[in-house]
């Protein structure tokens, strides 16, 4: 039968099985990034939080004045600093509950820190000591991720992994506005909401990456935009509004925690200083952009909001720089001793076992340094 | 190994049946890939795993390959044994940063602290007739890379017992299964899984004293047919089947070439930047007074994959290997 | 100086940088993928057009029958027959102008073979032999990809260079509903939206993944939300009608040649057949489902909409059907002979020159071909 | 070779030359790839490209390494020239897929119709103190391509000329640019740019009889320096630096070999599937009657690249190759 003998029967519908899979609008984020300091919704705030975030904030930058500060003195072999994005950082670590999970990127020290790792530990890598000083198991804080985006599938296979087996853990992964063009991005966050695991994606939108401005990153309205296209909500923020920032992400984690499925939060703010110490930032942009940032600074926000309104004061100020220069000095003092490595280490946690090759090359190895600590005449 | 079978299986079915053991045995293993779940994958390995152990169990991921390794590597973290299937060679590329910047790295990064139980299964290797990036043998480039270990099974009863060792393993394996040989059957007796393999053992298939074939996988069979066929040519070979390319046994490939005196490596991965340079490399630098002739390689010519009406050329066969016998200076040359 | 004694000059203001980089809503798809056939919008259509169409989709389901029964008696290695989805592969090829290029994926040979690629040449890949028998530049026409979505940045990337070079070059790339999750979809879309490159993406969604639904691959509204995330237009239509894919396509394909930069469009469809020859489809899903769809053909639509028109009538079809035997039948002809492949041809190719290496293997394989062609009694 | 230079010039300044003499005599020479254009690169190596070319063929792209080389690939179907950099050689992974199915494969595919002439620079090694990630030796994952060529300079003139070529070859080249010697000067001539070096011809840096050196890129100097090192305790030593990684110069290799009769292979890739068993292996199978000795390997052990702090003990330097030299069987053993 020909479709023409059957025609009388036939009516054109529309595509049977095509229904949209979730309503998009309240995928979409609003159209202004949120912003709770200097606005009515500042009133609603936690005031204790307020504080706890303002202490944080003050020993955010003071570490990394500090790291800074170590590079210069050959101490640690390079620092990313978030000067100028601690709001970001120091919320995104205490919107966390304890049994949850953070994923940070290279940049995400204070985050790290602020989460509980000790300073030091938490500069290991940037040392140019071993990877991880830290366990990572110990505060439920992942390495810090080089490879741009690779840990945000992890952040995502670590959440789903808890939700089969049942436990209530949360895991937040960062990233920056860069790191959102890589493949590991896109397939992450697509992975999260088909299996609407308990994740939030905190995206970073500091401007840069290194030298490459947003405009050249993308074209979008938004990166918060990108959310319905995986089918989960994207909100935009003001990211150095800590008060902000800290309420949308308590929102994603309340949400994921319940069984709603992941969400993507776009932070607006800005990189202060270089890319890292060893990048010339004014080869690519201008004093006057990072002035107009330093006008909306974000202890500077957070400061003006908290003594506006009585809760802190002259001494508060005070107390919260006494706290980050002790916090300040005990880094310094502590950075000032060399780690003590033991080259024969290279070979102890390649595999579980070392293969037989690893043997006989640990083996050499340990010939060439009793070798080299043999008296001079003796050598070669 | 020698147990008879009451049905024999198939590669592809032990290989089923390893999985489906492990988890029974172990509620961690979780298995995902593309199609893994309701269609039991592209050559059926995963058949009734879904069905069996659920969804959550045996999961049809999203089409993305780092993706799936990506979150295998986070389940991994928080203590899962994720098996995860790459449904062709060449599509295991896309997961290629993942596998080197994480897999092999992260439990060396973090001292221990996090190690990675994680089995990433490849179907590898030419032979089906596969148009083009369907056949690809990529273990050159898994044992490059430190950290990883690197199995492949070349019988029935290595496909069961390497894949448990493989799952029950600490550290992540790349676990190189030869595509065709999925349907090959030998004396593995699927009501008496054999034990689990260690990791790391090479076997000598056939014992022989004029000269030693050094091969893995794919190209076992075709070893041990070329050893048949060289016995009218005067030659008794033995045939030493790697199983493992990292860890390397090189006491008992070197046992064996010591014994014999010369040897060839046989693989269809393309020969240059192959594993063959690694294997001839090693066996010369501990082998070398026991030489009578160079270690030889026989392996696929340097070049993409061919198409299927080709690809009988570029693969080793028996008169290549047999050539390659031939020019290991029987009689002493200057 | 603090901020504490900046204080009463400080301000809270929004971030300064931030703005909507695009209108989101103009990107953003209709609630309904968008239909003509059968709807007022098909009195607009051009007649000479839908007749073309009808013939080329009737062609083109025959062309899927004859090759599906080529792998049957062995003269193809595998088919992956794309019945269901004539309209869209017809659309395609049809919407573009000579200069232009398509960029097909692996189900994608009626497309091809509509753009103008010799039907037994576009089977070449599939019967098993080297990859491309066609010149992709005598129809700009790419390899057909197996490789999944990796061939979306190319057409980017060629997109671009043409509009480097000022030519007047629009690149049409086609992808599966399963492509779209590869890191790839992300990473082209993303650099033809930054890059303003005059490339449409068409994406196919068939609901399958070979046995993989659309809602294990992704939980977005539809896939044409993911278009804003980068700042470009997504287009949704109804893919059985080959009027409405062909207009959205035009719409598209208008716009990046006059400069306004890609478009994404979702054409909603059906894998009528399995995956491929050696798939099985009953495996994954139900045959009510397959039936539905058949209710909505792309043959009988535009079949119905002709003749209710009077723009087709008996002897119309009858001639549609006529020239696709001839194809059909020819085809089968043609495809009954081997073809004749040099095996020395396997070194030629590589690289510009061979290398010595490939040099050496080529003498050896020289001398084993030889060998095979001695007389029995000379061979080992 | 030995022209003196006016004022010397940095490997990596020789590159950005290269990169500006291409792109003025050929306007289908683009350069694109993370901060290649405002920054002129991490390492300055496009620096002033951008200005003096323009964005349009200076590109600052997205920062996704397989959307830069598939849209390479793309723009070399339309008969462009890219050079892709790669900003380190670890974030070269994720474009892994698309350099092993497409830019290896496309000639072959297209059976010539569709060469793809892209250069693919990509930074790699260690020795400048790098975090992880940062001083991957790859050049194993791309020997092991067909399609691929895979070049690397160890002297200032090389850069410039290695470069010129891979840049006018019709065939995608992986340049890889040893990071340690960036800031090393020799005696090439920024005023007088040395000629276009052909791709695939290796070169003895120093002549020597008692035994051959084979290295390339990062550890020339490091063998340089062992030679000198070697005259106190009476070797002789040859050093070819190879160059050209694929193709192979196996004419220059085996000559020095046959001549010398000893030979080392120093690289500071992990030795385990790494380049050094290729060279082993196929120097071994040229010259077996020639050899005195096995040829060993000096490399960097097999590991995930060690932190700053440890580097040294991996990296072979003089000592590790002295000790090697020396275990040539000087004198004959069983
Ligand atoms: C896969 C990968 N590619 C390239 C790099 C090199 N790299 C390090 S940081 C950086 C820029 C990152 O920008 P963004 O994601 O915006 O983060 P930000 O530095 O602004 O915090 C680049 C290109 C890398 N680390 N990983
Ligand atoms: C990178 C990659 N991964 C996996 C495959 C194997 N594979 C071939 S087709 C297919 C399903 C493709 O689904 P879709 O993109 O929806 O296209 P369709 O088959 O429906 O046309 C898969 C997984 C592949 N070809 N490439
Ligand atoms: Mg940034
Ligand atoms: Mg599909």
């Amino acid at each position: 039968m020909t479709v023409m003998e059957q025609r009388g029967a036939y009516r054109p519908t529309p595509p049977p099985a095509w229904q949209p899979r979730t309503d998009p609008a309240p995928l979409l984020p609003d159209a202004e990034p949120y912003r709770v300091l200097g606005t009515e919704a500042a009133a609603k705030a936690d005031p204790e939080l307020l504080r706890r975030l303002y202490t944080e904030l003050v020993k955010g930058r003071r570490y990394n004045a500090q790291a800074t500060a170590l590079t210069k003195q050959g101490r640690l072999a390079v620092y990313p600093s978030s000067t100028g994005q601690e709001a970001c950082e120091v919320a995104a670590a205490l919107v966390l509950a304890e049994q949850d999970w953070l994923f940070p990127s290279y940049r995400d020290t204070l985050a790290v820190v602020a989460r509980g790792v000790d300073p030091v530990e938490a500069l290991t890598l940037l040392r140019g000591d071993w990877h991880t000083g830290y366990d990572p198991h110990e505060h439920r804080v992942a390495p810090l991720s080089t490879p741009l985006a690779t840990q945000l599938p992890h952040a995502v296979g670590l959440a789903h992994a808890a939700r089969l087996k049942g436990d209530d853990v949360v895991a937040l992964a960062m990233v920056g506005d860069g790191g959102t063009s890589e493949g590991d991005f896109h397939e992450a966050l697509n992975f999260a909401a088909v299996w609407q695991a308990p994740v939030v994606f905190l995206v970073q939108n500091n401007g840069f990456a290194i030298s490459v401005p947003l405009a050249k990153q993308t074209a979008a309205p938004s990166l918060a935009h990108k959310a319905v296209g995986y089918g989960m909500p994207g909100r935009l923020v003001d990211g150095n509004d800590a008060a902000a920032v800290h309420e949308v992400l308590a929102d994603a984690v309340r949400r994921a925690r319940a069984g709603g499925g992941p969400t993507l939060v776009e932070a607006i703010t800005y990189r202060v200083e270089a890319h890292t110490n060893a990048d010339d930032a004014t080869r690519y942009r201008g004093d006057a952009e990072v002035e107009t940032w330093k006008q909306h600074d974000p202890i500077a926000l957070l400061e003006h909001e908290l003594t506006g309104r009585g809760l802190l004061d002259e001494t508060g100020v005070e107390t919260a720089r006494q706290d980050a220069e002790t916090m300040a000095a005990s880094l310094r003092a502590r950075m000032n001793q060399d780690p003590a490595l033991d080259p024969m280490d290279l070979f102890t946690h390649v595999y579980a076992e070392p293969t037989p090759q690893l043997l006989e090359q640990r083996e050499q190895l340990r010939a060439e340094l009793a070798a080299e600590a043999e008296p001079e005449g003796a050598q070669r | 190994m020698t147990t008879v079978a009451v049905k024999p299986a198939t590669m592809a079915q032990a290989l089923t049946r390893a999985m489906r053991d492990a988890m029974a045995a172990d509620p961690s293993v979780h298995v995902m890939g593309e199609d893994v779940g309701t269609l039991g994958g592209v050559f059926r390995v995963t058949d009734g795993l879904a069905e069996e152990f659920g969804e959550d169990r045996c999961t049809d991921t999203p089409l993305a390959e780092a993706g799936i390794l990506g979150t295998a590597v986070g389940m991994a973290m928080y203590g899962l044994r994720p098996v995860v299937e790459m449904q062709f060679d060449a599509f295991a590329y896309p997961a290629f940063e993942q596998l080197v910047s994480h897999v092999a790295k992260t439990r060396n990064r973090t001292r221990g602290k996090m190690p990675l139980p994680l089995t990433i299964r490849v179907p590898y290797g030419g032979g089906i007739g596969g148009v083009e990036h369907h056949s690809d043998s990529s273990e050159a480039y898994y044992m490059a890379t430190p950290g990883l270990h690197v199995v492949t099974p070349a019988t029935v009863a290595d496909a069961y017992g390497l894949l448990r060792a493989a799952i029950a393993s600490d550290d992540p394996v790349v676990f190189l299964e030869p595509k065709r040989l999925y349907w090959s059957k030998d004396s593995w007796n699927p009501e008496e899984p054999t034990a689990v393999e260690p990791i790391g053992r090479a076997v000598v298939r056939r014992s022989g004293r004029s000269a030693t074939l050094i091969t893995y996988g794919p190209s076992l069979p075709v070893c041990m047919e070329a050893a048949e066929a060289a016995r009218a040519e005067g030659w008794d070979l033995e045939v030493v089947d790697l199983r493992s390319l990292v860890p390397f046994d090189d006491e008992t490939v070197c046992a064996s070439v010591r014994r014999t005196g010369r040897a060839v490596v046989v693989h269809e991965s393309g020969g240059f930047g192959g594993p063959g340079g690694e294997i001839a490399a090693r066996v010369t630098e501990r082998c070398f007074h026991h030489l009578e002739a160079p270690v030889l390689r026989v392996a696929g010519f340097d070049l993409p994959y061919p198409p299927p009406m080709l690809e009988r050329h570029h693969l080793p066969g028996v008169d290549r290997i047999l050539d390659a016998v031939g020019r290991l200076q029987w009689e002493a040359e200057s």
